[in-house]
């Protein structure tokens, strides 16, 4: 019973964040909403015994993901109201909604299935993150190990393109422009060396 | 050197043409002349250790090239094909020897030569997929002949070539995919052998889909109505040398795989088709006609004229018997030969006046007696006059269908009426009457080059007119074996009915039979 | 309490991941090469990565020798799964990064090649595709797609003009979007098979003889979607010409070959089962998508006035062609789609490269993208054999015999009508017809008009000997596909066939 | 009333749909990419319950791996997004037309 | 004898050639000279040909293969026999005349050498015509002096009149081979060979419809040839060629190649009696049809040319009832005197400048004796005046007529004879009569070079004596290959009144020709003007109606055919669909209109689409799954 509320509660409460951080014209009304939204979500991950996704999920959205967005709002200087143009926003209300209508057609089916046995049974007595490190460093080694790569990938990506390098373009030059740029900067790393 | 002839004859020329890269521009023509020589006296002893007596294929290769799949390198030739090689590569050098185009005469002869190896290629190919790389490969060049070197349509009317074409073949080659896979449901191989395929008997109704898909390659090619759009426009922009080659080979193309592929693959669907065929024969044959009668381009004359004796060839390739199929193989050479050598005369008086309208010319035969002579000659050979060598072809594919059927005949016979009207039409108006334009009365004479190209075609034209028997002879032989293998294969009764056993009649007498 | 769960080395196979490992310690010897000393000539990453792959592609074909001796290997706790398709899309995907990074070696200098990191990106990303199609696990595919799609989004931004970040943005947005997708869609199937590896799904589903039809078809929708954003399905197609024209003539060639393949490969392992387990419902929508994504995609290439964005355009509808395979679901329309990409790379490699050679710095006064059709007429007087050879490409395309693609097209026609499919064999025939046009329009530019003198001074300017090897390398195997497509044939056939498919 | 797996598919799939809302909606690029994280975080909701509904872990494993995406997502988004800005100076989609057709 | 054979047969084709070499050369007399020469030598072989004939024997020599595919055998094969010899005989006179005629005739013409180029081609293909052992052979003759008419009608090409009836002429002819060519169809597939003999021995075997049918196809051919009716009209255009040409193909030679068919087809004709009634019944009708259009016409050559036509009937009329031997004995005939007939009517237009309407000419026969006196020869000849030729030919076609007991026939045929005389009497009291009205035109005639006259002095010879002393020989000849039938009225008293009765009959019309134009002329307007006289002299219309119904709208139907058939229809739906696929991209494209939102809806709504779909399937799933529980 107390799930039943608890859920009822946070899903009324998710869906609205969402809402508004989809609905608002405020960006950073849309960026509160969304964390707001992010640490209900992660109500769920511990009603339904997740206990590690949920922290992780406070951790990495509102933590580093908020941060970078925040980042970005102030960067970008939409922290005022941004005025966007639509054209058609009842049609995509309307397609979304017939979206959801039509997964929920669907969804409403309870799943018949003889197939129970899992493959990595969760176990009441172990602990929620003790037991995902079992699995996730048996079975999801190669993901995690990837997933490490990909954040790396991520990383540089970052940095490379938020780099200075970034601002004047060598595609754009011609050749002479570039050698003669070259020659430039180098004369100036040489200037710094002697002082 | 014997057994490998058909790959030499094959890929000289492409090698050559890779040489050619390098020769100078000043040296491209002799270069090209050269090397179309060499090709046509390959040819010419090529006929001459063909052995006329044997009906199957002879000097035949084979090697192996995607045998996972079936595919294989296999040419020979049999008398249906030798004699359109023998045409592929004397045109070609005819029409080297008389080329006047002055721009890029470089890229031209490397391209004709490039020709040259797929017209070869396609007649001598006896793997269905070899025949299709061939066959597909020969729109390339004659697109840029076309696309380079043509009128002022020449892209519209070169694009229209290959898509058409193309689009026709590429049904065509699911048609053939098709065959494929039933030879192989059957014996549990992929092959494309075309020789393998003769053995296959396949029901009726999947006989009728797969000749209705070669169907479509073939008739774009040939070209039937109403697929025909293309060919006027083609030879319209081409330069002469363009529609000299597409007239007198690439044309036969369509008609020779008919021979080759529709008939030994699909005797009881070839003869369920043969009336409706016969009847777009026919529209060919008159309709084309008439619109040829319409034209104020001479050379688009000469372009429906060419669809209107593709009709007959077409009739006598349906005409199902050794008449008149050996007719219709023998009208393709005698009509590639003809029209071959009217688009050359075409040329001739474009070269020096650069309009092929009629109504430009008038008179022309007392400023040109030589030119118009020879024109005269050949225009009588399109006609179909006796002891030229198209009315051997007519005459013979006509005679063929008469057996089949003696009211289409009598509709179709009416080629040699509305022949006439159209081609003497035309001769009257360029040629007859006064000289009305000023231009006209200092036009030169045929010169030594032009004649160099026109007289071999005006000998070859009444040579096998008189004597047919050296050509007619190989083919007919070979044509008794393909005649003979559909009626062992035929199944329908209509079939059997229709295609005649030379195994036992042997010399065919109903005069025998009547006693 | 959990016991301690002891793994012996040898069961973990980590030899199996031995290709990627390599691909990525070449990517972190780039960072450190980087690290030490900055600067250096893009020549020598280049080269490093060419190293590196080389030793990848070692692996890849001594796991093909196993695989001929041993059949399927699977490792890391059956995460990794090494069988014929694997090892096929591996060797496509490592021999294609070959030969598209020497294109790296213009005489021009581009901005991205400024970057080592553009080579560590490059080899990162295609150790994501390696894992991408080596494993059968839901997880592992997704991480593996995004890591190369996050490379990839980077590569295309770091050739830095707007319209490249436009084309970032707009891959990357898409790309967010269809991960939405394909992370809702495998929820759907875990939700009703409790697996997310692709064969347990299938048993488990098997098992439950398709009793939860509705969330079947509602998983397999979803994959669709992201799949068709990944292979450019038409209506997920959208982003690709603007991408191919936005990203330099060099990654949009890639981008035309290598994630294609590793998505068909997981499409394959994704779909095909369905197919053949009677799925109607696929069965006919992808039949509709395949034909749709063919013709319109064709339709759309005919009215084209950029040559890139044609290829992109065409790139889409031969997506198409090669998806029917997964429609067939035959070992020898498998074969096809292999035969069909392998073939297609080199063709597609000496095309872009054509254009990457051809690329000017600045565009001229009236000219709107990098390389419009004018700027290639009349290339027969100005430089003949580059015309003959960006010709011969545009033929193979087109499916002329018997230059490369016309074996693969006519070895998955050959499929179709072997398993009955007629009419979409004939769509398929049609097609190539319809392609042909503007394949052909770009031959009637070369051939047919006379030269533009406004460009005349830009061609060729970006060639290098490496990337003329380049062209030299993809038009000889253009030319003479003819003999390899057998000795291909054979090998394909052995391994499509014995990874079951 | 009990609450089951569909109660929060349900759920999953509403969320999603707000999110495909405002990916469809939004043209400023920043928000759009606000939406694309509504889309990943329905998915994890979803996730969860069946790891819970089935007693097996591996949805929870999915959903990690997804919040790794989702962050990996995020950096290479606004990557691309500052370079565009420093470029352009605005981050609305609708500016962002110069390829077409 | 096969020496011989091939020297007749083959020396025109070398003359020809040779004078062919210097077509384009100025005139050089050495070329009329040569073949003139070289047709003498024909003519001797023939001659000796003849006496070995006429000695019992026959000549069948087998040159070489020609079309030999499947069971078609045919072979160059040439026959002498009763029936051929004749014909060379017939040919090779009157062409060798016509050539050394035309030495002068055409001396100031630039065409000189092409024409006896032509000329001897023309003989060539003739030979081959009569000669050939088979119907293909036959054929080929048949299509060559179809050509060589051709050239020879378009001689002076720069007329459009001239070139206009060239191609009237081998058109027409055209229609005609083509039924002649049904016609050796149906014998080959019939009878599997088209050798004269192997046909003619095996005809009867056949079903009577095939024979007819082979009876009818040949007979069309023929009559295009023979220019019969309905297609008559080239003859009298023909005209417009030279006028040795006129003597030589239009009138003794080309035309009655028809007659010579039916002649040579006897065994296939006479298994068909009602068919040779038709022939015979049409033969009737051209006869009178073409003399009554010869009676008001106005052109020289045109007269005569009606009257080759109506003579043409004559022979039909014979061959049709079964009397070969007399269609053949009066080709023979006919050829001499029209020959003759033709070439005075060449002197006359060269001396009068190549004025054709004899109203604008008269009292000739002072400047040009010996013509006045070789065309009343051939006139008198031609309307069958005793002894000279046309009375023995052309009254034993009336005897058979009677004998076979086709009166109506007879009748028509009476009366065409007493025209016959009357027209070509006018012709000859207006030329060569009266008074000298074309000096009105400021022309002096002359009279034409002597060897010219003396080179027509044979044919004025044949045309007086042919009759009379070759009847018996010629008969006893040929009717060892043709039926021997002797048409004798055996009662004396009808044969004398009829032949006298003819006589006389043909002689009032002579008077009355001579009557009413020998003096002054009087145009008599209101019988110019009446529907009888304009409807023969338009030829009945019949070129007019040709030209209506024919000429116009198959040029305007060709027209449409390509302008809006061709190009509008057929061209236009080819176009039409690459044109649609490339519209629908051009409309379609826009989808891509570079817009992110756009893009990422249209994602969405592919993905609704698809839910769509899959919900539906869904539910149909479903609800046939209960169904079945």
């Amino acid at each position: 019973m107390f799930e039943a509320i608890a859920f009822y509660l946070f899903a009324a409460l998710t869906i609205g964040m969402f809402t508004i951080t989809v609905m608002t014209s405020q960006a950073l009304y849309a960026l509160t909403a969304m964390a707001a939204g992010m640490i209900f979500i992660s109500a769920f991950f511990f009603i339904l015994g997740a206990d590690f996704l949920g922290a992780i999920q406070i951790i990495v959205y509102t933590g580093a993901v908020m941060a970078l967005y925040a980042f970005g709002m102030m960067f970008f200087d939409t922290t005022r109201s941004v005025i966007e143009k639509r054209n058609n926003p009842r049609f995509v209300v309307v397609l979304g909604a017939l979206a959801a209508v039509l997964i929920v057609l669907i969804v409403l089916a309870p799943i018949v299935t003889t197939n129970l046995n899992s493959q990595h049974p969760i176990d009441l007595n172990v602990g929620n993150t003790q037991a995902i490190g079992m699995v996730l460093f048996t079975k999801y080694l190669v993901p995690f190990e990837l997933a490490a790569v990909m954040l790396l990938v991520a990383m540089i990506a970052g940095i490379v393109l938020a780099g200075k390098k970034m601002d004047k373009s060598l595609t754009l030059m011609a050749d002479e422009e570039i050698a003669l740029m070259q020659a430039s900067s180098h004369d100036r790393t040489e200037e710094e060396g002697e002082h | 050197m014997q057994e490998h002839i058909l790959s030499i004859l094959i890929f000289f020329p492409a090698l050559a043409a890779m040489l050619g890269f390098v020769v100078h521009k000043d040296g491209a023509k002799a270069y090209g002349i050269t090397v179309a020589g060499i090709e046509f006296f390959l040819s010419l002893w090529l006929w001459h250790i063909y052995d006329p007596m044997v009906s199957g294929m002879q000097f035949m290769e084979s090697a192996p090239l995607v045998s996972a799949f079936g595919i294989n390198y296999l040419v020979g030739i049999d008398g249906i094909s030798l004699f359109i090689i023998i045409l592929a590569t004397f045109f070609t050098l005819i029409g080297i020897l008389s080329l006047t185009e002055t721009r890029r005469v470089k890229d031209m002869i490397i391209t004709l030569l490039f020709l040259e190896m797929t017209m070869v290629g396609v007649f001598a190919a006896l793997d269905a997929i070899v025949f299709y790389v061939f066959w597909e490969l020969s729109l390339v060049p004659m697109l840029y002949i076309i696309g380079a070197w043509g009128g002022p349509l020449r892209i519209y009317a070169s694009v229209k070539f290959f898509l058409y074409t193309f689009t026709g073949s590429l049904i065509m080659l699911v048609g053939m995919l098709f065959m494929a896979y039933f030879y192989y449901q059957a014996t549990g191989q992929w092959s494309f052998s075309i020789l393998e395929w003769y053995r296959l008997i396949l029901p009726a109704n999947f006989q009728m889909w797969l000749f209705a898909a070669f169907f479509m390659g073939f008739a774009i090619k040939v070209p039937m109505f109403p697929f025909h759009t293309w060919l006027p426009y083609a030879h319209g922009q081409a330069p002469t040398i363009g529609s000299v080659i597409l007239a007198a080979i690439l044309l036969k193309m369509g008609t020779y795989a008919f021979v080759r592929f529709s008939l030994p693959l699909f005797p009881d669907a070839a003869v369920a088709f043969m009336f409706p065929i016969a009847i777009l024969a026919i529209i060919m044959i008159i309709y084309a006609a008439m619109v040829a009668y319409a034209q104020e381009d001479i050379k688009q004359v000469v372009a429906y004229s060419s669809i209107s004796h593709m009709g007959v060839i077409i009739l006598g390739t349906f005409a199902m018997n050794v008449e008149g199929i050996s007719g219709s193989v023998f009208l393709m050479i005698a009509h590639g030969v003809v029209s071959g050598a009217l688009f050359l005369l075409v040329g001739v008086i474009y070269d020096r006046r650069h309009t092929k309208l009629m109504s430009e010319f008038g008179g022309l035969a007392s400023v040109m007696p030589r030119y118009a002579t020879i024109f005269g000659i050949m225009m009588m050979a399109s006609v179909g006059l006796p002891l030229t060598i198209n009315f051997v072809g007519e005459f013979l594919s006509l005679l063929g269908f008469y057996k089949q059927s003696h009211s289409y005949t009598l509709v179709a016979g009416t080629a040699i009426i509305v022949g006439a009207i159209y081609m003497l039409s035309a001769y009257k108006k360029a040629f007859f009457g006064p000289v009305t334009k000023e231009e006209n009365k200092h036009l030169k004479d045929v010169n030594r080059t032009e004649l160099l190209g026109l007289i071999p075609l005006v000998v070859i034209a009444i040579w096998l007119g008189v004597y047919p028997k050296p050509v007619l002879e190989p083919i007919n032989n070979s044509v008794e074996a393909i005649v003979q293998l559909m009626h062992d294969k035929a199944q329908t009764p209509e079939a059997q009915k229709r295609i005649p056993n030379l195994a036992t009649t042997g010399t065919m007498n109903s005069v025998s039979e009547a006693h | 309490m959990l016991e301690p769960i002891t793994v012996s080395l040898a069961s973990l196979n980590v030899t199996t991941m031995a290709p990627m490992l390599i691909a990525i310690v070449g990517a972190l010897t780039i960072l450190s090469i980087d690290l030490f000393k900055d600067g250096l000539h893009k020549s020598l990453y280049v080269m490093v990565a060419l190293l590196f792959l080389l030793l990848d592609l070692g692996a890849v074909v001594d796991f093909g020798t196993i695989f001929l001796r041993n059949g399927t290997v699977l490792g890391m706790f059956n995460m990794m799964l090494i069988d014929g398709l694997a090892i096929l899309s591996q060797i496509i995907i490592v021999v294609a990064s070959m030969l598209f990074i020497p294109l790296a070696l213009t005489s021009k200098r581009f901005h991205e090649y400024n970057y080592p990191e553009y080579f560590a990106l490059f080899l990162f990303m295609i150790a994501g595709f390696q894992f991408m199609v080596a494993t059968d696990n839901l997880i592992m595919i997704f991480i593996g797609l995004e890591t190369a799609s996050l490379a990839l989004y980077t590569l295309i931004a770091l050739h830095n003009r707007s319209k490249s970040f436009e084309a970032a943005v707009k891959y990357f947005t898409m790309g967010a979007l269809a991960a939405g997708f394909f992370a809702f869609g495998s929820m759907v199937l875990y939700a009703i098979t409790g697996s997310v590896e692709i064969n347990q799904i299938a048993l488990s589903l098997a098992k439950d003889e398709y009793a939860n039809i509705g969330y079947v078809l509602l998983g397999i929708t979803f994959l669709l979607a992201a799949f068709g954003f990944k292979l450019s399905m038409v209506p997920f197609h959208t982003w690709t010409p603007d991408v191919y024209e936005g990203s330099s003539a060099a990654l949009a060639g890639y981008m035309s070959i290598v994630p294609k393949v590793a998505g068909f490969v997981v499409a394959m392992r994704l779909f095909e089962f369905l197919v053949h387990s009677g799925v109607v419902w696929l069965q006919v929508i992808l039949y509709i998508i395949v034909v749709v994504t063919m013709t319109a995609s064709n339709i759309w290439a005919l009215v084209q006035s950029d040559v890139k964005r044609m290829l992109a355009y065409s790139s889409i509808s031969h997506a198409g062609f090669v998806m029917a395979a997964i429609l067939i679901g035959s070992t020898q329309s498998n074969t096809g789609l292999f035969l069909y990409w392998a073939l297609f790379s080199f063709t597609n490699l000496g095309a872009f490269t054509m254009l990457w050679v051809n690329r000017q710095k600045n565009l001229i006064a009236g000219q709107s993208s990098d390389h419009p059709y004018e700027k290639f007429s009349g290339m027969i007087r100005t430089m003949p054999m580059a015309a003959v050879v960006m010709a011969l490409f545009m033929l193979s395309l087109a499916g002329v015999p018997p230059f490369a693609l016309f074996w693969g097209k006519m070895y998955m026609i050959g499929a179709a009508v072997s398993s009955g499919y007629t009419v979409l064999a004939l769509i398929m025939a049609l097609n190539s017809a319809i392609a042909a046009y503007y394949y052909l329009k770009l031959i009637v530019f070369m051939f047919m008009k006379e030269p533009m003198a406004a460009y005349g001074e830009n061609y060729l300017l970006n060639a290098s000997l490496s990337l003329k090897t380049i062209i030299g390398i993809a038009a000889v195997a253009t030319i003479f596909a003819v003999i390899a497509v057998n000795p291909l044939l054979k090998v394909i056939t052995l391994f499509v066939y014995n990874s079951g498919y | 009333m009990e609450l089951t797996l569909n109660h929060y598919l349900i759920l999953s799939t509403i969320l999603f749909c707000i999110g495909l809302i405002g990916v469809m909606r939004r043209k400023n690029l920043l928000m759009l990419f606000f939406a694309t994280e509504i889309l990943l975080n329905a998915v994890n909701v979803g996730m969860a319950a069946i790891s819970h509904y089935r007693g097996d872990y591996t949805g929870q494993m999915f959903a990690f791996f997804i919040i790794a995406i989702a962050a990996s997502e995020v950096a290479v988004g606004l990557g691309l997004l500052v370079v565009w800005y420093k470029r352009t100076g605005k981050i609305d989609l609708d500016q962002m037309t110069s390829m077409r057709g | 004898m096969e020496l011989y054979l091939y020297t007749a047969l083959f020396s025109p084709l070398v003359g020809s050639l040779i004078a062919g070499l210097f077509g384009a050369s100025r005139k050089t007399s050495f070329t009329g000279l040569l073949t003139s020469g070289l047709l003498l030598t024909s003519f001797i072989s023939s001659v000796i040909l003849l006496t070995y004939v006429m000695a019992g024997h026959t000549v069948h020599v087998e040159m070489m293969t020609w079309i030999a595919t499947g069971d078609l055998y045919i072979p160059f094969g040439f026959v002498v026999d009763q029936v051929s010899v004749t014909m060379m005989m017939v040919v090779t006179t009157v062409s060798t005349v016509v050539h050394i005629y035309s030495i002068g005739y055409m001396s100031h013409d630039k065409g000189f050498n092409r024409f006896f180029s032509y000329l001897s081609a023309f003989v060539f293909s003739m030979m081959v015509l009569v000669m050939s052992d088979n119907f293909l052979g036959l054929f080929i003759g048949w299509e060559g002096v179809g050509l060589c008419s051709w050239l020879l009608i378009g001689f002076w090409y720069h007329k459009e009149s001239a070139t206009w009836a060239a191609n009237e002429a081998f058109i027409m002819n055209r229609i005609a081979d083509l039924a002649m060519l049904i016609g050796i169809f149906m014998i080959y597939w019939n009878l599997g060979s088209l050798q004269y003999d192997v046909v003619f021995a095996h005809i009867s075997i056949l079903p009577m419809p095939v024979i007819t049918w082979i009876g009818i196809f040949l007979f069309i051919g023929a009559m295009g040839k023979s220019a019969q009716f309905p297609l008559h009209t080239w003859l009298a255009d023909a005209m417009e060629g030279p006028t040795p040409v006129s003597a030589l193909i239009h009138a003794a030679t080309m035309v009655t190649a028809g007659v010579y068919l039916v002649v040579r087809a006897n065994p296939i004709y006479s298994e068909i009696p009602d068919v040779g009634n038709a022939i015979a019944a049409l033969g009737a009708f051209v006869a009178m049809f073409a003399a009554t259009m010869a009676l008001v016409n106005r052109d020289m050559k045109r007269i005569i040319a009606y009257s080759t036509l109506s003579q043409l009937g004559y022979m039909f009329v014979a061959a049709g009832l079964g009397a070969y031997w007399v269609a053949l004995f009066h080709l023979m005939a006919h050829a001499f005197f029209k020959a003759l007939l033709f070439l005075g009517a060449g002197n006359v237009m060269h001396a009068m400048h190549d004025e054709l309407d004899p109203f604008k000419m008269g009292g000739l026969k002072t400047s040009m004796k010996w013509t006045w006196i070789l065309m009343t020869l051939a006139s008198v000849a031609l309307a069958g005046i005793y002894p000279l030729a046309g009375f023995f030919s052309k009254d034993l076609i009336l005897e058979v007529a009677f004998v076979e007991q086709h009166y109506i026939l007879y009748s028509v045929l009476l009366i065409t004879a007493g025209m016959t005389a009357f027209y070509s009497f006018r012709l000859v009291a207006l030329i060569f009569h009266g008074d000298k009205r074309h000096l009105e035109h400021g022309i002096h005639p002359h009279e034409a070079y002597t060897f010219m006259l003396y080179a027509m002095a044979p044919l004025a010879i044949l045309a007086v004596i042919s009759g009379m002393v070759f009847k018996t020989p010629y008969y006893l000849m040929v009717t060892e290959l043709l039926p021997a039938v002797q048409y004798h009225i055996h009662n004396h008293t009808t044969f004398w009144i009829m032949t006298i009765g003819t006589q006389l009959f043909v002689i009032l019309a002579i008077a009355y020709a001579y009557k009413k134009y020998a003096k002054a002329v009087k145009v008599d307007k209101k019988v110019e003007s009446g529907f009888f006289y304009q409807l023969l002299y338009n030829q009945y219309y019949i070129p007019k109606i040709y030209d209506e119904v024919f000429s116009k709208p198959y040029l305007q139907l060709s027209k449409l055919a390509w302008k809006e058939i061709d190009l509008k229809i057929v061209d236009a739906i080819v176009d039409g669909i690459a044109n649609t696929i490339y519209r629908t991209g051009e409309k379609t494209h826009t989808m891509q209109n570079g817009n992110l939102s756009s893009m990422l809806r249209w994602m969405v709504i592919g993905l609704v689409v698809l839910l769509v779909l899959a919900v539906a399937f869904t539910a149909g799933y479903n609800a046939v799954n209960l169904q079945a529980m």
